[in-house]
């Protein structure tokens, strides 16, 4: 099955991991991702006003490159892109005067019709592809690897947008079953990490991270598994910052949720790119004998 | 409060009954209800109905033998009233007690005109009766062992009596403040005033009378608190009442005397009242001992409950014991103590409602909470 | 004293774990067995359930049982449960005592098993000493007149006397004002579905003029009231009117002519009538009184009398003392609903010193339709229209340190009404409430003042206001916003006060005559706030409306229904069954004080004036026993409470063993 | 401090344009504070949201000049949780736009240190200066 993929500017960059992981677990389940051709930028986050129709072109203008290829499905890896897309859509789907004057904007494109719907891959994987079947592609369980599923804010809301319960997410929880991992659910999992505020408050992003962090690894947690780009850049890259401000701290690695799918498919773990990561997440993974 | 002078000279007693004489004489009433005087020199109440026979009346006398007249007053009105006018002469605290009769309705008070008397205080019985066999002593006499220091041989309550003078009658003669050798009749009603103003008298008000009064009631009011605060240390408690009763031999004396105690058959005489006596068996048996005191300190105990609120301090259930038990100690703490509670003083006036028959929202607080 | 062949059986509850959980119900049971003339003595799980009654009955039969105990919670709750299992199976019902072991020890004793088991087994014997001399009774009948007394003419007293009177009962209501209709006639809308009280009560109150079984009895008073349960006599004092009623056809030609105005109670002083007049258009009845007081013919005994000289019917005579007349019911609804409170209160406010500070039912005849400005909202002051206007709610309410310690309940409602009525009269006008917080219990009345909120840009400032100060034309409100945090100023051009409401003037009075209770603040004290909620403590008078609490229409209406069953269902029946539980006196011992007489709540004893012994009206005896407890020879005793049995209970209680 | 609460203010221009920015009704909001109980970040931040409503809703120009707006992550916690519908995280947008909108940025990242430049992944910096500048 051919799916249209849309991977969004940080795949193709420090998010690579993410991209060629799920491109080979896909199609390991017999999933082609094809990405949209002539892809723009998503919009990187939803606008909220309602006045301001500018900011939706680019996310509509995707839904365009989808239907011009006469098709009405579009997925995405990054829970932003995922959030963007799929508010957008839905914003123009239900008013059609705002649909009007964005087309009328959008004048060298051809006018969007509304149909297309946007997909998280985690969707994908938990209703078209099924648990059963990923759990029988697993050649090496994830045994004994105690994982904290972390699915952050754009996944679950706004409450209209989420691709799971908005207060208690379980998609990855059996995703990572499935995958034979132990799962180390609390209620941080949808704390938001702070987000784009990495940039100018560092140091907010640093004390979440401590908070969602410690509070994952008393519960026994080992690792970290998400499927946003910028969570992973703050839940990763700033366990730095943590552990300056609290000596006690423990780093663990965190993962994007196809690459530790591709491990336990036994594929091989070049895919994984675990150079790009902050935290080396291989003194764990060859400890419990994954690689 | 405006009233006659009257001139006596070392006749009071003469002074007295001459003035009563004219009330009959002027057919003001046609009777007068007084204490008069018995064979032995004792007083007794009795009816004079003749102007002539006057003299034998001794309202001065300083003892109270027998009942209360107050009670005397009730036997012949609490069917009906009198038909005949009668007046009837009462010390202070008769008057009290009357007026409490009135408020249980024992007591009609129409035809019935009120002359109260002054009184310093009043002799056990026994003691009147040595004082008469030693000297005879005619009513002057009486002042004059009073100036010499006679009321310390006074019966306990009148030791510490408040009302020396009467707080409400149509008449009241008084002595209390008034210069020896001089009465001063005071009307304390329109009916009063009108008695005296037919009987050609001049009408005065005597100032100097209340500051005597005054003076009388704060020594009194420092014996009192003293006289009660002993007892209270005394009594206190059920052990203390249990042994002040040890030699009470249920003879009832004090109940047939006490002016307040007007019911028909006493409740603790009754066979509504029953504790059975076989309970004394089961009464601590460990200690060994059980005097039957139980039934007969309800009676005292109930006895108090029922009449302590309107109880007037005669203190003649304590003179009419025969085993000479100091009962008004222990009454009159109670009486004291209850009346204060309620801020309520038996026979200030026939308006004010007794505790027992009123039930007031805000009273009691400090033991209801 | 131990009667020949007693046969008591002791039934002890468990009542689950809240008796059992302390207090050692099989020790209980094996002590009790031991006592003289317990033939019985049983525990079990809960006796008050179908096979615990049918322990007791089986039990009577099968062991002949005369006397029962059943040792368990307060009589209040099952103490009649047992005593009609008792009569089912033959045995007096009032040879069934309860020793309350659950209020009494379990739960007072909690975790002092031994002690708590010990008390229990005292009590359970004292109510066996009780027990022992316990009359078996038959209950006391009375007659019963099957007329209803409706006091006050508010939706509450409507809607009693036309529930009372569709049952086919005679109904006198009685309303002391010129016209029935009460405070909701003179509201706007009610919310929260902003009918007009037009609309929806002037239709009941024609009802009322109409109805072949009321007897309405305006511009009346209660003068007396006599007897008891199904036989109450009532005086009811019609107040001199100077206008023939058979005669006046409400036309309306006197109040043209009248020179004398005087503020109108109807519009609450913010418009006048005259001296003659009747209160509002749709009054019931729509005849016209003379308010003596003002009118200058009644004042001064002549002159004017131009009513009088204009009145087509000549109805207007100036004379009359009024009347009392007597009527026999059997049951007495009082309705009298309530007040607010006036203007010689709040000086921090302004109230009654600036003309634009208005209470909140002046503000409703602003409002109205039909009211003096014909629902145009006008200041008083100069007749302009305000653009800003404040509320203040808990104006006197919620404030036990200077007024009233309870919630006026209504005012919430009655303010995002007004404040929605305002926008909707003054659309480019700003409405701000003032409040504690927001009281919104009913059904759509949440939603109603969300709607306020959101719809009609009501802005509500949580907070009081400290004072109110006339700055020019404007009132300078001071103000807080706990909010923020901050103190709030607002110019208003009108502010209204929520004030608090009032049990009715003169509820006292009556109470008094109907020998009801109030409570701490006025209200009349209903028999249990939960489970009698209608009805007082004296049998046979019932409570409806704002009378016992402030009520809202909804409430109001409810109750007055609820109050009229219970009337119905009084007066059903043909004779009425009362406890038997009276006082009795001994005439031999009765020496006449008349302390039995003097303490009785209930007028239920009298002096016998020949002999000088009392008397007791069993129907009108409650059983409380107060008279027994003055009564120094023990003339006067309540039956089955003897003082012989309180003795011996005492003894058993006491007893050392 | 004292306010003064007026028509005027009601009326104001801020009241108006933070309405028609974020087409929420400010004034259904009846405080009951859980966008402020369960915001991850209250602890940062000087005004709680429910207290930048409160001060939308009595028309307080001071709210533009809070801290609030500016560490809101528009994570929609408060959204999620409030009882009457209304975004929080729009209110906040709207008025960090009423800054943006006079091209007044509130990032300049020229600031930034370049070696955390360097580190920030694209989709960091593009959002951020999608919230933080015009």
């Amino acid at each position: 099955m051919e799916l249209l993929y849309f991977p969004g500017c940080t795949l193709k960059t420090s998010a690579k991991n993410f991209e060629d992981s799920a491109l080979t677990v896909a199609s390991k389940l017999g999933l082609e991702l094809r990405e949209l051709p002539r892809w723009n930028c998503c919009g990187t986050v939803y606008s909220l006003a309602a006045d301001d129709l500018m900011h939706q072109l680019a996310p509509v203008r995707n839904l365009v490159r989808v239907q011009e290829l006469n098709r009405d499905k579009l997925v995405t890896l990054c829970s932003m892109c995922y959030n963007t897309l799929k508010r957008a859509s839905r914003l123009v789907r239900r008013n059609s005067e705002k649909l009007e004057t964005i087309n009328m904007f959008m004048d060298e494109e051809q006018s969007y019709e509304g149909r297309v719907e946007v997909f998280h891959f985690l969707q994908t994987l938990r209703d078209e592809v099924g648990f059963k079947k990923i759990s029988e592609k697993v050649v090496k369980p994830l045994k004994d690897l105690k994982i904290f599923p972390y699915y952050g804010c754009l996944l679950v809301r706004p409450e209209e947008e989420a691709i799971d319960d908005p207060n208690d997410p379980t998609v990855m929880n059996d995703l990572l079953k499935s995958l034979g991992a132990e799962v180390i659910d609390n209620s941080f999992k949808t704390v938001c990490c702070g987000s784009y505020l990495t940039v100018d408050k560092k140091e907010v992003v640093a004390e979440m991270t401590y908070k969602i962090l410690s509070a994952a690894v008393k519960d026994g947690a080992e690792a970290v598994t998400l499927s946003c780009p910028l969570c992973h850049f703050n839940l990763d890259f700033r366990q730095a910052e943590v552990a300056e401000k609290h000596p006690e701290f423990k780093r663990i690695p965190v993962f994007y949720f196809t690459q530790l799918m591709a491990l336990a498919f036994g594929l091989n773990p070049e895919v994984c790119r675990f150079n790009l990561h902050f935290v080396d997440p291989k003194p764990l993974l060859r400890g419990k004998g994954f690689i | 409060m405006r009233g006659a002078l009257l001139e006596t000279g070392e006749e009071t007693r003469r002074t007295i009954n001459n003035f009563l004489s004219r009330l009959l004489q002027e057919k003001m009433v046609d009777a007068i209800l007084a204490p008069i005087e018995t064979s032995t020199g004792l007083v007794t109440p009795g009816f004079v109905t003749n102007p002539e026979k006057t003299h034998i009346i001794d309202v001065l006398a300083p003892v109270i033998p027998g009942v209360a007249m107050a009670t005397v007053v009730s036997q012949i009105t609490h069917e009906k009233p009198v038909e005949k006018r009668l007046g009837v002469i009462l010390k202070p605290c008769d008057i009290r007690a009357l007026v409490e009769l009135v408020k249980f309705q024992q007591v009609n008070l129409e035809n019935i005109y009120l002359i109260g008397v002054d009184c310093y205080g009043t002799y056990p019985v026994i003691k009147y009766k040595e004082i008469l066999e030693k000297g005879n002593l005619p009513v002057e006499n009486v002042f004059e062992a009073l100036n010499k220091g006679g009321e310390t041989e006074f019966r306990d309550s009148c030791k510490v009596c408040l009302n020396p003078v009467p707080i409400y009658s149509d008449l009241c003669i008084g002595y209390i403040g008034i210069e020896k050798g001089k009465l001063f009749i005071e009307a304390r009603t329109e009916k009063g005033e009108e008695f005296l103003r037919k009987l050609g008298f001049k009408l005065l008000e005597l100032k100097e009378r209340n500051r005597a009064v005054a003076e009388i009631l704060r020594e009194r009011e420092t014996k009192r608190e003293k006289y009660f605060g002993e007892a209270e240390k005394e009594l206190n408690g059920m052990e203390g009442i249990n042994s002040f009763f040890e030699d009470c031999i249920a003879c009832h004396n004090c109940m047939e005397v006490c002016p307040i105690c007007f019911c028909k058959e006493c409740f603790f005489d009754s066979d509504r009242y029953s504790y059975v006596n076989q309970n004394y068996l089961e009464w601590n048996p460990l200690e060994g001992t059980v005097p039957m005191l139980q039934a007969k300190v309800q009676f005292h105990v109930g006895r108090a409950v029922h009449m302590a609120s309107s109880c007037v301090h005669c203190g003649l259930c304590e003179q009419a014991c025969p085993q000479d038990i100091a009962l008004y100690k222990l009454f009159g703490l109670i009486a004291r103590n209850i009346q204060r509670i309620f801020n309520y003083t038996p026979g200030r006036s026939v308006e004010e409602k007794p505790p027992v028959q009123e039930f007031k929202e805000e009273e009691l607080k400090e033991f209801i909470g | 004293m131990i009667k020949v062949n007693e046969r008591i059986g002791v039934f002890i509850c468990h009542c689950g774990l809240n008796i059992a959980g302390t207090v050692n119900v099989e020790k209980v049971a094996e002590e009790i067995s031991k006592c003289k003339g317990v033939v019985h003595a049983e525990h079990y799980i809960f006796m008050c359930s179908d096979p615990g009654q049918e322990k007791v009955r089986q039990t009577i039969k099968e062991k002949k049982l005369d006397g029962v105990i059943v040792a368990a919670c307060s009589p209040d709750l099952h103490e009649h449960t047992f005593r009609s299992a008792a009569a089912s199976a033959g045995l007096n019902p009032y040879r069934v005592e309860i020793a309350n072991i659950r209020e009494w020890v379990a739960w007072p004793h909690e975790g002092k098993g031994e002690e708590a088991t010990e008390k229990a087994i005292k009590i359970i014997d004292a109510a066996i000493e009780k027990l022992r001399d316990n009359m078996a009774l038959l209950p006391v009948e009375v007659p019963v007149t099957k007329k209803v007394l409706v006091i006050g003419g508010g939706i509450a007293g409507i809607q009693a006397a036309l529930d009372c009177a569709d049952a086919g009962l005679d109904v006198y209501l009685v309303e002391r004002g010129q016209s029935i209709g009460g405070k909701m006639a003179q509201l706007s809308e009610t919310f929260p579905t902003l009918d007009c009280p037009q609309c929806i009560e002037t239709p009941k109150m024609t009802a009322v003029a109409q109805h072949p079984k009321i007897h309405l009895y305006a511009y009346s008073e209660i003068e007396d009231v006599n007897g008891y349960v199904g036989n109450f006599k009532v005086k009811i004092k019609r107040k001199p009117t100077f206008v023939d009623w058979d005669k006046c056809t409400g036309c309306r030609e006197c109040m043209k002519v009248c020179p004398v105005k005087v503020p109108s109670e109807y519009e609450r002083g913010i418009a006048d009538r005259k001296a003659i007049y009747i209160s509002f258009p749709q009054a019931v009845p729509n005849k016209a009184v003379i308010d003596a007081e003002n009118c200058i013919r009644m004042k001064y005994g002549k002159g004017c009398g131009l009513c009088a000289k204009n009145c087509p019917s000549k109805a207007i005579t100036f004379e009359g003392n009024g009347s009392i007349e007597e009527v026999k019911v059997g049951a007495i609804i009082v309705a009298t609903g309530f007040d607010v409170m006036g203007v010689n209160s709040f000086g921090e406010y302004g109230y009654g010193k600036y003309k634009d500070v208005l209470d909140a039912l002046q503000f409703e005849r602003l409002l109205a339709p039909a009211g003096p400005t014909s629902g145009k909202v006008l200041r008083p002051s100069d007749g302009r229209e305000p653009k800003e206007v404040v509320f203040v709610q808990c104006v006197g309410s919620r404030d036990p340190d200077n007024w009233h310690p309870y919630c006026s309940k209504i005012c919430c409602m009655y303010i995002a009404k007004q404040a929605m009525l305002y926008k909707h009269a003054v659309p480019d006008g700003q409405a701000y409430v003032f409040y504690i917080d927001i009281r919104a219990d009913g059904k759509g009345y949440e939603e109603f003042v969300h709607r306020a909120m959101t719809e009609d840009g009501v802005i509500y400032l949580r907070g009081k206001v400290g004072k109110i100060v006339e700055e020019g034309d404007k009132l300078r409100v001071y103000g807080v916003d706990t909010l923020t945090g901050r103190n709030v100023v607002i110019d208003a051009d009108l502010v209204v006060l929520a004030t608090a409401v009032e049990p009715s003037k003169g509820i006292d009075d009556l109470a008094r005559k109907l020998r009801i209770q109030l409570d701490q603040d006025g209200w009349l004290s209903e028999a249990h706030l939960k489970l009698r909620p209608l009805e007082s403590l004296t049998s046979g008078i019932f409570i409806a409306g704002a009378a016992q609490y402030i009520k809202d229409i909804t409430d109001t209406v409810s109750q007055a229904s609820g109050a009229a069953a219970k009337a119905i269902a009084l007066l059903s029946r043909d004779k009425l069954e009362k406890e038997p539980i009276v006082a009795t006196v001994d005439e031999e011992v009765c020496v006449g004080c008349g302390n039995c007489v003097s303490i009785c709540t209930y007028n239920a004893v009298e002096l016998d004036p020949e002999l000088k012994v009392a008397r007791v009206n069993e129907g009108l005896c409650e059983g409380c026993g107060a008279c027994a407890a003055t009564c120094p020879s023990g003339a006067i005793q309540l039956i089955n409470n003897t003082k012989k049995q309180i003795f011996e209970m005492i003894t058993a209680l006491t007893r050392r063993d | 401090m004292e306010i003064k609460v007026s028509l005027k203010k009601v009326k104001s221009p801020l009241v108006r344009k933070v309405t028609e920015i974020s087409d929420e009704k400010i004034y259904s909001c009846y405080q009951c504070g859980k966008c402020s109980a369960g915001c991850p970040f209250a602890d940062q931040m000087d005004l709680l949201p429910n207290q930048v409503i409160r001060f939308v809703q009595l028309g307080m120009e001071e709210v533009l000049d809070c801290k609030t707006i500016w560490v809101c992550s528009a994570c929609f916690t408060c959204r999620v949780g409030c009882p009457k519908g209304i975004d929080i995280a729009n209110l906040n947008e709207a008025l960090r736009l009423l800054h943006l909108r006079r091209n007044q940025d509130h990032l300049k990242l020229g600031k930034l240190p370049r070696e955390e430049l360097l580190k920030l992944p694209q989709i960091a910096l593009i959002s951020s200066l999608r919230k933080y500048t015009a």
